[in-house]
């Protein structure tokens, strides 16, 4: 197997594009920038469900200050935006709506699954919730609580700018076979909205 | 008539007609081209790094005016803050819709971008025009401290900035959806109304300066009491301003991309590179236009000279950024207070105040003008002007009742 | 209002006490006092009637219209001449002069699940009829609008029905090799 | 009292109550929207498009839909379709005892979640036939009312914002944030308290409370009358939003609206008022109503309520009486925590309360109190377990939705905006 100094192996170049390069002073040099830059310009979508959406409105307030992180942008269009939280429950109506507007965002995109409705279902534990919306969209940070506070949403943010910075997840996708398709469990005769795809 | 002007004042033969800059006097060589070059490559990287820098004073400024810190992670205070936007957006995917029209599409953010460069190739930045021409000297070579300055300054800064609003409509149209549609739409009609108030309240300055080139009309400030601001009475600062404020799409006049309305309207289907274009021309935008109200009636780079009179220029210079950043201050200051008009309001102010008092004002100064020239009586044609204004305005207000009142009897929208 | 309830209340425990009601408040329907609260019983043929009658009596708004299944809870206290049947609709009025309410139940079999709308007499219900229908499956006749409110519009069945499983989902750890 | 003349309440208005396409709610199937071609490509036919508005739109409060059907920037009819925050609340509330319902109910009104827990433990309580202790009383309208201010400045936040003006964003969350640290003080959480339960209410007021509920009423009022400020005098403010979205008490009435809405439009009802709970017969306030029931009206008279529950607060402070914080029924109430360590009773209670939950008799009730967005009512039937038997929230704001296709006729896409904001619904409260 040919190798080139300081690049690497041929063959794993050219399965894996840029992915199989050794890093050298260029390459390594040009990621780290990206990825601080794309830790430091987290624009968020606007995607408030419940409760939660609450506590992120306040996250973005005066005392708490998301605009420290560059984050204050939220986006309305989720082509512009990089992370979408999803705060509150999702409904079995919702979910082929938050799949989409997920395919809408453009790579790279993480997911926050904020407080426990959208981690698990939380307390509803019942046929309306999608438990867990980790079954529809790929999820790169919990946050615990229901709901979370302003402190924990923080937390999961810095979190998350961590896991850019230090490269935890650009391969996530090769690692874990892709995000999650909407998977529909058929019980008793009931079934779920399919995805409408609008353009 | 003002070319001939032009070419007296400068003293230069008029086979050069269009770059009327001392430095090409006497035959272009390497060390001329090398000059401008080297004010290309500084207006152009000064204007990108101050996008930069206006985005996060804007930042800064309005977290200020809302009781938060604003940016702070991003490089010390936050400086890197649209550095790091611009990377990101660049290492972003990017997307064209199926149903958008591609050619357009993609065309339209340089055609917002391109003309906020332009605009600032004629505006002067710098030079000491109180005790001087306006000119420097480097290297032996005298030359004004601006791009070009073509004796048409003034019309192409008009063309431009109308070139810009193209970018968004076209951008929302070629879209293929709904909500930028809808943004395109109110793009136009700003467009078409602004664009007219825009232009009367500037005809009000070329009457006072007698010259479309604007060094010309900065040279015509010079000394403090002679801005523009004073001399043609305010109104029509007033009205270019919010006029401006409409052109660039800042708040309260954001209606094309009002975001709790139509989404992100024209740049809704925008992403990566191209959105931090629109992102960029936007700013640039504020920026340039900023500095032509600064060219047009406060003087350019005018400003008392403390010390160091040997570089005047750099003084100029000086004021000159202050006057910008007092402006884009404003900008924020608007966005931070103002909420945003309703379509219809927009029109109603357009066209039935702005137009009206900015025609109305023309005319009293053109009048006043005559009558300096002719050796009239100036008071006694001004009260004529403010009756003949005042039932103009009367006569204008009840019209507009006139048709409300019929609207509202139920003869429907026209 | 507590002393004309208390009499009330007390009158229902005699036999065919119903007669006995000063006639403004039972508008020819069953009527009992429930917790200080009046609570009619028209049947759905005289519901209509009653609600209008009510209507002009002063009650100016119908605050609340919700349905109730009673599968599991057959024998119920419903008062003389009222046949239980499994779905109820309640609806709550509201009158302003002097502030008082309200409430009429109707019985829905289970075999015919239909009731008249009151959109006529109060648009408000709309969607809480809707809501009914979507919970409930209890359709409103000429309601203008008949489609599910809650749930997606190709959804089976009505979760509020008391055979309708609450569909607990066993709780999963997120580590686990669950295929998902 | 101002009520309305007898013909005016007795008519409900015809445009409410129109069915066919003259109505100004667009009754179209909401699952084929999305079919239904949209953009025209031929520029000159004149026909109506369907714009889909939510339900991630940004003015939209979370997740409510809109089916508007558009000619140009027109509004001609419109639909309000909800569900996507469907929880199925009702149907939990049926497997949760009266214990634990509060936790439940709690997480539907979001902005107002202490007014939920009210309802709930009073309709519990009428079942059981029980009173609270008078500081109970006293403590729940304390907190109600606290409550009341941070809804109302949430409103003030996005009523802001929908017209543009973002910074009342921030200023609208930083007065909430004031009244939520005091809320998270006595309760021990920001939202969702689980305060309020059968039986009196979940812990007492802490030490210095008096103290730390002043200083918030010394800070408020400056920081209220700076939307005052901003806001009401702003010239394209009041442009924005005066004339917009109107609707007289009439169709409000025949539309079953009531709440600041009702009220704006110069009708006044108030719960609290005219058919008192808690202590509110006790406490001098006045029932703010608007004159046009515009948006502007709604608006102010938020402000106005805001501004009243400052001054209900006050007054809670003086008449705070000494006693128990809940009932002292060992049935209902768990023992408290000191007795357990000394007493097998009381251990054997606390145990049975929180597992099983205390038997309720049977019979039914419907119980309403006045929420920041109207009457918020619950209509409980016990079958004498120890679960509600059905449990139905009666929403304001899946009520006052209904409001939103009238308000809307003829109106632009700004003013769809505003009048979204100025219905203010909490869609948790919604779709439940």
């Amino acid at each position: 197997m040919a190798r080139i100094p300081g690049v690497g192996e041929t063959a794993e170049i050219a399965e894996k594009g840029l992915g199989g390069l050794e890093h050298n002073f260029l390459t390594a040099k040009l990621e780290t920038l990206v990825n601080w830059s794309r830790a430091r310009s987290l624009m968020p979508a606007t995607f408030g469900l419940a409760c939660c959406a609450i506590e992120m409105m306040a996250t973005g307030g005066p005392h708490y200050d998301l605009a420290r992180f560059g984050m204050e942008a939220f986006r309305a269009s989720p082509r512009q935006a990089d992370v979408m939280i999803v705060a509150g429950r999702v409904s079995q109506k919702m979910a082929p709506v938050l799949r989409q507007i997920y395919d809408q965002m453009m790579e790279p995109k993480w997911v926050i699954s904020m407080g426990v409705c959208a981690s698990t279902g939380g307390m509803f534990n019942n046929y309306a919730l999608v438990q867990g919306v980790d079954q529809i969209v790929p999820v790169d940070v919990y946050a615990p609580g229901c709901p979370p506070g302003p402190e924990t949403l923080l937390h999961a943010i810095v979190t998350l700018h961590k896991m850019i910075e230090t490269d935890e997840l650009v391969d996530r996708r090769r690692i874990n076979g892709g995000g999650a398709g909407i998977v529909v469990e058929q019980r008793d005769g009931q079934t779920a909205s399919k995805v409408v795809l609008t353009r | 008539m003002i070319r001939d002007a032009v070419v007296q004042n400068t003293g230069i033969s008029s086979l050069l007609p269009l770059a009327v800059d001392p430095l090409f006097v006497g035959g272009v060589g390497l060390e001329e081209v090398l000059i401008v070059l080297v004010k290309v490559a500084v207006a152009f990287v000064l204007l990108l790094i101050s996008v930069m820098l206006i985005i996060w004073f804007e930042r800064k400024l309005h977290a200020d005016m809302t009781n938060r810190v604003g940016p702070n992670i991003a490089g010390p205070f936050g400086l890197f803050q649209t550095l790091a936007d611009g990377l990101k957006l660049t290492f972003k995917e990017d997307l064209i819709p199926e149903r958008g029209d591609r050619f357009v599409f993609r065309l339209a953010p340089y055609l917002t971008l391109i003309p906020a460069f332009l605009i600032f190739t004629v505006v002067p930045i710098g030079g000491d025009f109180d005790n001087a021409d306006g000119t420097v000297t480097w290297f032996g070579n005298t030359t004004n401290l601006q791009l070009a300055d073509p004796p048409i300054g003034i019309l192409f800064v008009l063309a431009m900035s109308s070139m810009a609003v193209y970018g968004i409509m076209l951008a929302g149209w070629s879209s293929g959806s709904k909500y930028p549609l809808f943004g395109s739409v109110r793009a136009t009609a700003q467009m078409v109304s602004y664009e007219a108030a825009l232009g009367l309240s500037l005809v009000a300055v070329l009457i006072k300066s007698g010259s479309l080139s604007t060094h010309d009309i900065v040279a015509g400030q010079a000394d403090g009491w002679n801005w523009n601001l004073w001399i043609t009475g305010f109104i029509p600062f007033i009205v270019f301003l919010i006029a401006t404020t409409a052109e660039l799409n800042r708040p309260p006049f954001d209606l094309v991309e009002a975001e709790q309305e139509i989404v992100g309207g024209f740049h809704t289907e925008y992403s990566s590179l191209r959105f931090s274009l629109f992102f960029l021309g936007e700013y640039m935008n504020v920026i340039t236009m900023s500095a032509v109200m600064v060219t047009l009636f406060f003087g350019g780079p005018d400003g008392p000279i403390p010390f160091f009179e040997s570089v005047g220029w750099l003084w100029g210079i000086l004021w000159f950024l202050v006057k910008i950043v007092a402006f884009c201050f404003t900008f924020v200051w608007f966005r931070a207070t103002l909420p945003r008009f309703r379509y219809d309001q927009l029109m109603d102010l357009g066209w039935k105040l702005l137009i009206p008092l900015s025609l109305g004002w023309l005319l009293a100064l053109a009048a006043l003008d005559v009558a300096r020239d002719k050796d009239w009586n100036r008071a006694l044609v001004a009260v004529i002007c403010f009756v003949v204004l005042l039932t103009m305005g009367a006569l204008l207000n009840a019209a507009i009742n006139a048709g409300k009142r019929k609207r509202l009897a139920g003869e429907g929208f026209d | 209002m507590s002393d004309e309830a208390t009499a009330q209340s007390d009158a229902l425990d005699a036999e065919g006490a119903i007669e006995a009601d000063p006639p403004a408040s039972a508008y020819g329907v069953p009527v009992t006092n429930e917790r200080d609260q009046q609570v009619l019983f028209p049947d759905r043929d005289n519901y209509i009637a009653t609600i209008e009658a009510l209507k002009a009596d002063g009650f100016v708004s119908a605050v609340d219209l919700c349905g109730v299944d009673n599968l599991t809870r057959a024998h119920r206290s419903l008062p003389a001449g009222v046949a239980p049947e499994r779905f109820e609709v309640v609806v709550s009025l509201l009158a302003h002069e002097p502030p008082r309410r309200t409430r009429v139940r109707v019985q829905v079999p289970e075999s015919d699940p239909t009731i008249a709308t009151l959109f006529d007499l109060y648009p408000g219900t709309e969607n809480l009829e809707r809501e009914t229908w979507d919970m409930f499956g209890i359709v409103f006749e000429n309601h203008p609008d008949p489609s599910r409110i809650l749930m997606p519009p190709d959804w089976q069945g009505h979760p509020l029905r008391k055979d309708f499983a609450v569909g607990t989902v066993p709780v999963q750890f997120k580590g686990a090799s669950a295929p998902r | 009292m101002t009520l309305l003349d007898d013909t005016t309440a007795a008519s409900t208005d015809e445009r409410v109550t129109r069915r066919g396409d003259d109505s100004a709610v667009l009754r179209i199937d909401e699952a084929n929207v999305a079919m239904v071609e949209t953009v025209d490509i031929d520029p000159n036919a004149d026909t109506p498009m369907i714009v889909n508005m939510g339900p991630v739109h940004p003015s939209t409060h979370g997740v409510l839909r809109l089916v508007l059907e558009m000619q140009g920037e027109q509004v001609l009819r419109s639909k309000p379709v909800i569900g996507y925050l469907h929880t199925g609340m009702e149907k939990t509330g049926e497997q949760l005892s009266f214990m634990q319902g509060p936790t439940n109910v709690t997480r539907m009104d979001y902005a107002s979640p202490l007014f939920n827990e009210l309802v709930f433990s009073l309709a519990t309580e009428e079942l059981l036939g029980i009173e609270v202790p008078p500081r109970a009383q006293w403590i729940r309208t304390l907190m109600c009312e606290l409550n009341r201010i941070s809804s109302h400045m949430l409103f003030q936040a996005t009523n802001g914002m929908d017209v543009g003006a973002v910074s009342m964003m921030l200023y609208g969350n930083r007065l909430r944030e004031e009244t939520l640290r005091i809320l998270e003080k006595i309760t021990g959480l920001r939202m969702n308290h689980n305060y309020i339960r059968p039986g009196g209410v979940a812990a007492d007021l802490h030490d210095g409370w008096q103290e730390d509920i002043g200083g918030l009423l010394d800070l408020l009022p400056p920081l209220i009358d700076e939307f005052d400020e901003l806001l009401t005098g702003q010239p394209i403010f009041q442009e924005r939003l005066q004339g917009v979205g109107a609707i007289n008490s009439a169709e409000c009435l025949a539309l079953g609206v009531t709440g600041p809405i009702l009220r704006g439009s110069g009708y006044a009802w108030d719960l609290r008022r005219d058919m008192p709970y808690l202590k509110y017969d006790e406490l001098d306030f006045d029932v703010i109503v608007g004159t046009y029931g515009d948006c502007f009206d709604r608006y102010a008279v938020r402000l106005a309520e805001a501004r009243e529950s400052i001054r209900i607060v006050g007054q809670c402070i003086d008449k705070m009486p000494p006693g128990d914080y809940r009932l002292q029924d060992k049935k209902v109430t768990p023992p408290p925590r000191a007795r357990i360590d000394e007493s097998m009773e009381a251990l054997i209670h606390h145990f049975k309360i929180f597992t099983e939950g205390f038997k309720v008799p049977e019979g039914e009730v419907y119980v309403a109190v006045e929420s920041p967005r109207g009457e918020l009512g619950c209509y409980m039937v016990s079958d004498g377990g120890a679960h509600p038997y059905r449990m139905h929230i009666r929403a304001p704001s899946f009520v006052n939705l209904q409001t939103m296709p009238h308000m809307m006729n003829e109106a632009l896409v700004a003013d769809v905006v505003a009048i979204i904001s100025s219905v203010d619904p909490v869609l948790g409260e919604v779709d439940r």
